[in-house]
């Protein structure tokens, strides 16, 4: 019993090394990745460049943040590319309208909720793994946006326009890319939702183990839908931004990036699994990936070598991160 | 019931007349979700709905086992003419020769087939458009100077026929700093720019290997607050845009309507028993800001 | 076969769980194991059978210094172990979780269904269990799972069987069966290693006990030599008088009111009031449809028809989290699927029922949680490092523990217990029962599931029995006798010990 | 096959209508599809088609015939569209060297057993949560097929020269186009090793509780290994038959062959939580999309509707699999 207590107060008082370790082990990794880059380009610290590298991981990051709740409760969403393309092409169209761009940015975020609910809604109450379900709606929203596009990818003059619209993507504030606000502004909000609020300690509690959540009063289903909703809504901001940035909706825009955003969610230490991980980690996924994809442009490496280098990395990181964790 | 493999012969019987109104076209494309690729099927169907041909459309959605699939479907459906613009001309082979064995003529559009017979085929010549590309970069640059390139989806004959068009007739007269892929897609040809405008800030041009990159080039020159010539490839619609406002300094233009056109007279020409040529160029025209704003 | 431990010692981490054990057991003898919740004896076992390593001492097998690379290894050499926590695959059928990793093939190297089909059904007999072996696994009551389990272990010709809590999930009957089994096993010369925390079973059919505290083995005795007394002072290092405290009841107004509630094949016209200070026992064989009742009362599952009355009021409660705000609460029988989430600390786990109470400002006070949590710990005399540990990390009883004071702290007013103390040790035992008289002298309800005969009869007030998913009577405790309560829960007619 | 006449008589004797319903679900609904597009189209139900459809099937079937042990196990395997491209990649670069066939065939089949041995490795030994593994593995794998490449289709006289390559894909025998021969041997084989050895029942005890199998003295690591292998296996055959149906190895081979695998998978009934399910409900399943891909086309529908439909379909056919599996 005495070593009980002694292990005790150095729990609660003191340092736990293994415990930093396995916390702060994502961060280490993009310290080393970070000194790296430099040493091999030294173009990659000047603050121009970070300026860059930070609006290029906004929109992934926007992405990831929303899928953490989704894999923290043990689910996964594969159609946020497919949101973001069809809340892209709608906000793009509404624009093309001439209507006011406040009205076509609500717009296309009240639609990429929709498409979230509606995930969230068969998920929940359809009862459909999230994986299969994801992936149906993923290969449905993206035909929608092929067949609402025609296949076109969407521009107008009044589109260019509004300035607030260009703004989103292409605006500075204090001489910093208005992206990576709005990133900042998502993450603080959905810190909070998922740290200090019911309802995040629902989401652990609902990933851990889904039947004593329900029973301890936790209403799962509707956790679940509004955990999918919200992916949705992130994948909408993306869509805004993206579509912002290129000044034009593309109908193949997104493809493929929810592999990018759930390597950022895991990169995090956030385990598939559900219940288990951090925001916070998701943050340092998404830059980890966003300086590798930065670092090894600067460094000119073929595209060939680079998905190679990518692949390894994400592997070497979950490895490292699955050791920490081990007693 | 047979065995051993397709067969690769055809039966040469003579072509029997049919007039547009008769003619059962099949029509697979490699994708729609690309403008150009959309833009060849207005032209086809087009001429068709002016002409009463019934055509079937299918979009292999770039991948050449769903395009083999398609165009078993098609000879199934017993077209009479099968028009293909392949993902890939070496894996298109086989298909064509199910269509030879079925006695269907085939005619391609943009890309060729490397085997079996193909009774014509309609393309602007990619390597020439590279090296007009080129020419025009050394003509407004001037000799050596920094050049960076977007390149397509990897492997693609675009990809390879445009770079070797432009790298050869830049050789020695521009330098090519950097060289990265893009995917023929606006969002990486963004990011990509960005990257490479950073660790290259001395490139003073841009030759992207489709509108749609340059486009995406477009965006990070400006956000990078340079001046840099930019040249895309197509002529898509948004890319003549942003030549004719200066944001691009021109592109190669290809005519894909015209090919959609030239692919579907040439199916009414075969079966009204004239002769087809076996290479249909569609013509390619370099636009660029001062040709449009003459 | 005789095995002999010596001086074993483990850690988990910091957590010293062993230093220096000795046990000893042998062929036709039954050899009990016990101590308190966490002191160490599942892990003595899997160290035994090689799932963990130890850390020090000596392992030998009729003198020979001995180990097993795992489970399989030392079941091959005549060691088998039925785990305290089932280790069945629900989706698959009853002969094939038999057979697991030991299937009978033919001569082509392909799985000889028929001929496993009839050794389980054989084995299965001889506990007199009759289960269709065809059926998934998981459609099974935890008792028969057991007894499959058991069967399982009877059919590899074991020399030596470690049941760890075998009886927890079963009824008299099975129980008695069981024995029936074990004696006859031991006559053929098997020995038996028998942790249980039942002490009448003790008495009945082990020849020796070894008692364990603190990570080291207390005392080794002759059973006959021994009484309980002696055992719970050695288990809990110091007396604490009777298994049972006295409850001195003062019954307020009736709370709950159930009215005709029917499932259709699973229970019909349940009626039952239960007044505040009072606990209400419901006993029955196992499957007689207790769990599925309270189930569907708290809002889990649903009922056909029937009302639910709270204070004379109707109330419709359509899932856990409406019956949590009429301040019900819920203590499953199982712990670790429904009860906890083994990954969340246990700070999350106590205060997740009651977490919108701790909101300010839309935000989650942290410090009151934590006040919280620590403050129904040691209420509950929880052992554990701090609030901050996982779930996962504590001891079976100690869990139990938890999601009693996750219900505690939610503020219920009626209390279903089902299996409140299934696999919990005598102390902890004693300290849950007088739990549960503080809640009732502050005028909690309690209903209590317990197929535990002198548990119901020792704490309750009034039982109800069910057989067959009807309530065939509902009796005073005083007055009440086990015969009495098995010829109801056996429907009546006086085959209880059929 | 006396094993199976038992189980029959077994099951015939009290038949339970809901079961029948549950298994046979799938299979009702291709019924309920075939019967759909032979009206719709009625060019559908000629010999010719139906064989170009099974032909079509094969190489989604085998790769989803391997991903059906690795799914029963809990797992999931995104590298096999990557496995397939290098593995055709390397066999056909072997075959232009005028190597003999046969060895270019094993070696082609050698590589991908390899790669989904790394696969098995990562998931057992590195403790990798499957997707996140194999996610990399798809990356690393694509990559280095474009290194080897050098992102060029690889085609060439020698490889067309071999008879015995180009009949793997092209070739027939009574008639019956090759490929569907070549499935319903993997078929055979994967179905007794599923449903007939213990390595099936180890495969199954693993999906259903890992804990517990390893108590049971299962080699879990062992057994994920292996299973991992199969479905590299199985994709390197898979990419065989496709070389060899287009004559020419493709870079990008393969891409979101996986997605289509799993597709197969679930809709045959196989539960993505592992420990569920029957490879005779894959070979529906991929009947099931073939059906759809083939009669959709037949019936000239859009490609961006094809992707509609094919959504719906799939959620449908999951939706109706768990009301089925509802009490
Ligand atoms: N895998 C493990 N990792 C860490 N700690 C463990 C592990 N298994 C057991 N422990 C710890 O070891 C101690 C002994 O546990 P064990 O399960 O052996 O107790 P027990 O005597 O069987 O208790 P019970 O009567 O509740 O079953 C407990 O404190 C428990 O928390
Ligand atoms: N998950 C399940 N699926 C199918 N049937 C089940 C399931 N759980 C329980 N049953 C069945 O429902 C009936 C009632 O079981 P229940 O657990 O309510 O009994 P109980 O009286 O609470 O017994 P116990 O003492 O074992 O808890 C039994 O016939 C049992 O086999
Ligand atoms: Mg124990
Ligand atoms: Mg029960």
């Amino acid at each position: 019993m005495q070593e009980t207590k002694s292990v005790e107060t150095e729990k609660s008082k003191g340092f736990d090394f293994k415990k930093f370790v396995g916390k702060m082990g994502p961060l280490l990794a993009l310290i080393v990745l970070v000194i790296l880059v430099t040493v091999l380009s030294p173009g990659f610290i000047q603050p121009n460049n970070l300026l860059n590298l930070l609006r290029q991981v906004s929109i992934n990051a926007v992405i990831a943040f929303g899928m953490t709740f989704v894999i923290l409760t043990g689910g996964i969403d594969l159609s946020v590319g497919s949101i973001l393309a069809l809340t892209g092409a709608v906000t793009a169209t509404l624009l093309t309208t001439g209507i006011s761009p406040i009205i076509a940015l609500l717009a296309g975020i009240a639609l990429g909720s929709l498409l979230g609910f509606v995930n969230g809604l068969l998920i929940a109450y359809g009862k459909a793994a999230p994986f299969i379900a994801t992936l149906a709606t993923m290969t449905i929203f993206r035909g929608a946006t092929y067949v609402f596009t025609n296949g076109n990818p969407i521009t107008g003059a009044k589109m260019n326009d509004s300035f607030m619209f260009q703004f989103m993507g292409r605006g500075y504030l204090l001489g910093i890319p208005f992206p990576i606000f709005i990133m900042a502004v998502v993450y603080l909000v959905l810190y909070l939702l998922l740290h200090k609020t019911t309802f995040g300690r629902k989401t652990y509690a609902l990933g851990g183990n889904e039947n004593a959540a329900f029973i301890a009063g936790v209403k799962t289903k509707m956790v679940t839908i509004w955990i999918y909703t919200i992916s949705g809504l992130m994948a909408a901001i993306a869509g805004i931004i993206l579509t912002s940035r290129l000044s034009s909706a593309q109908p193949d825009a997104g493809t493929s990036y929810e592999m990018d955003a759930i390597a950022a969610v895991v990169l995090g230490g956030t385990s598939l699994a559900g219940g288990k991980g951090r925001i916070f980690g998701t943050l340092i996924g998404a830059l980890i990936i966003g300086t590798l994809n930065n670092g090894m442009n600067l460094l000119g490496i073929s595209s060939f070598y680079q998905q190679i280098v990518k692949g390894i990395v994400i592997i070497i990181a979950v490895l490292l991160d699955r050791k920490s964790n081990d007693k | 019931g047979k065995s051993g493999l397709d067969s690769g012969g055809s039966n040469g019987s003579k072509v029997e007349k049919k007039s547009p109104k008769d003619l059962k076209v099949g029509v697979s494309l490699s994708t729609q979700s690309n403008p150009f690729f959309v833009s060849v099927k207005k032209g086809i169907q087009g001429l068709a709905d002016k002409k009463g041909t019934k055509v079937q459309i299918s979009d292999a959605q770039n991948d050449t086992a769903k395009q083999n699939n398609d165009i078993e479907d098609l000879i199934t459906k017993k077209v009479d003419v099968l028009i293909i613009n392949p993902v890939d001309s070496s894996a298109i082979t086989p298909a064509v020769k199910d269509a030879n064995d079925a006695g269907i003529p085939v005619i391609t559009v943009d890309r060729s087939a490397d085997g079996g017979k193909v009774l014509s085929l309609v393309a602007s010549n990619s390597t020439k458009g590279g090296q007009m590309a080129a020419k025009f970069m050394i003509d407004k640059l001037g000799n050596n100077a920094k050049i960076a390139e977007l390149q397509g989806i990897p492997g693609a004959s675009a990809t390879r026929e445009r770079g070797k068009g432009f790298d050869n007739a830049a050789k020695g007269k521009l330098d090519i700093v950097a060289k990265q892929t893009a995917g023929f897609d606006r969002a990486k040809g963004l990011s990509t720019t960005e990257n490479i405008l950073q660790g290259n800030s001395d490139v003073v041009g841009i030759f992207s290997q489709n509108d749609e990159m340059a486009l995406g080039a477009v965006q990070a020159v400006k956000a990078a607050g340079k001046e840099i010539t930019i040249v895309g490839f197509d002529g898509e619609d948004d890319g003549i845009k942003a030549v004719k406002s200066g944001k691009m300094a021109a592109t190669v233009a290809q005519q894909p309507e015209e090919m959609g056109r030239l692919a579907l007279q040439a199916a009414y020409d075969h079966f009204n028993g004239k002769t087809v040529k076996k290479n249909i160029e569609s013509p390619l025209k370099l636009v660029t800001t001062e040709s449009l704003n003459k | 076969m005789k095995i002999e431990m010596k001086n074993i010692s483990k850690a988990f981490g910091k957590n010293k769980v062993l230093e220096g054990v000795n046990f000893a057991v042998e062929s036709g003898e039954v050899h009990a194991l016990m101590g308190e919740n966490g002191a160490g004896k599942s892990t003595l076992m899997n160290i035994l059978t090689g799932l963990y390593g130890d850390d020090g001492g000596d392992i030998l097998v009729d003198g020979q210094p001995t180990s097993y690379s795992g489970p399989l290894d030392a079941e091959q050499h005549g060691i088998s172990f039925i785990h305290q926590e089932m280790n069945n695959f629900l989706e698959m059928s009853v002969v094939d979780n038999m057979f697991l990793n030991k299937e009978i093939k033919n001569k082509f190297g392909m799985i000889n269904e028929d001929k496993m089909r009839k050794q389980a059904r054989e084995y299965l007999s001889k506990l007199g269990a009759d289960i269709d072996v065809d059926k998934p696994i998981g459609t099974l009551s935890v008792g028969r799972q057991q007894l499959i389990e058991i069967a399982k272990s009877i059919m590899t010709d074991a020399k030596i069987i470690i049941m760890d809590e075998p009886t927890a999930a079963l009824t008299e009957n099975e129980i008695d069966q069981l024995f029936a089994v074990v004696n006859d096993l031991k006559k053929q010369g098997v020995g038996f290693i028998y942790i249980s925390h039942r002490m009448e079973e003790i008495f009945k059919i082990a020849d020796k006990v070894t008692v364990m505290r603190d990570g080291i083995s207390v005392n080794e005795y002759m059973t006959k030599d021994v009484d309980m007394k002696q055992l719970v002072r050695d288990m809990v290092g110091r007396e604490i008088g009777d298994f049972y405290p006295d409850r001195d009841p003062h019954f307020g107004k009736t709370i709950l009111s159930v009215k005709n509630l029917t499932e259709k094949g699973i229970f019909e016209n349940v009626s039952f009031d239960v007044h505040e200070g009072e606990i209400l026992a419901f006993s029955g064989l196992m499957g007689a449809g207790r769990t599925e009742i309270m189930r569907a009362i708290f809002g889990i599952d649903h009922y056909d028809s029937g009302e639910i009355y709270l204070d004379g009021k109707k109330v419709k409660i359509k899932d856990p989290e409406s019956a949590i705000k009429h301040r019900i609460g819920f203590l499953t029988e199982n712990r670790k699927d429904e009860g906890l989430i083994l990954a969340d600390s246990l700070r999350d786990n106590i205060a997740l029922p009651s977490i919108n109470g701790f909101v300010k400002h839309g935000l989650i006070d942290d410090k009151s949680v934590d006040d919280f949590a620590n403050m129904l710990m040691k209420r509950l005399t929880v052992k554990a490092m701090s609030e901050q540990v996982t779930a996962g990390s504590l001891s079976g009883g100690n869990q139990q523990k938890v999601v009693l004071a996750k219900w505690v702290g939610s503020g219920s007013r009626v209390l279903i217990l089902d299996e409140p103390t299934r696999g919990v040790d005598v102390g902890a035992k004693r300290e849950i029962y007088d739990l549960m008289n503080e809640l009732t002298d502050r005028n909690v309800a309690i209903i209590m599931i317990s197929s535990d005969l002198p548990e119901v009869l020792g704490m309750s007030d009034k039982i109800a029995v069910v057989y067959e998913g009807k309530i065939s009577g509902i009796v005073d405790t005083n007055g009440a006798t086990q015969e009495s309560v098995m010829t109801l829960a056996t429907g009546g007619t006086d085959n209880a010990r059929n």
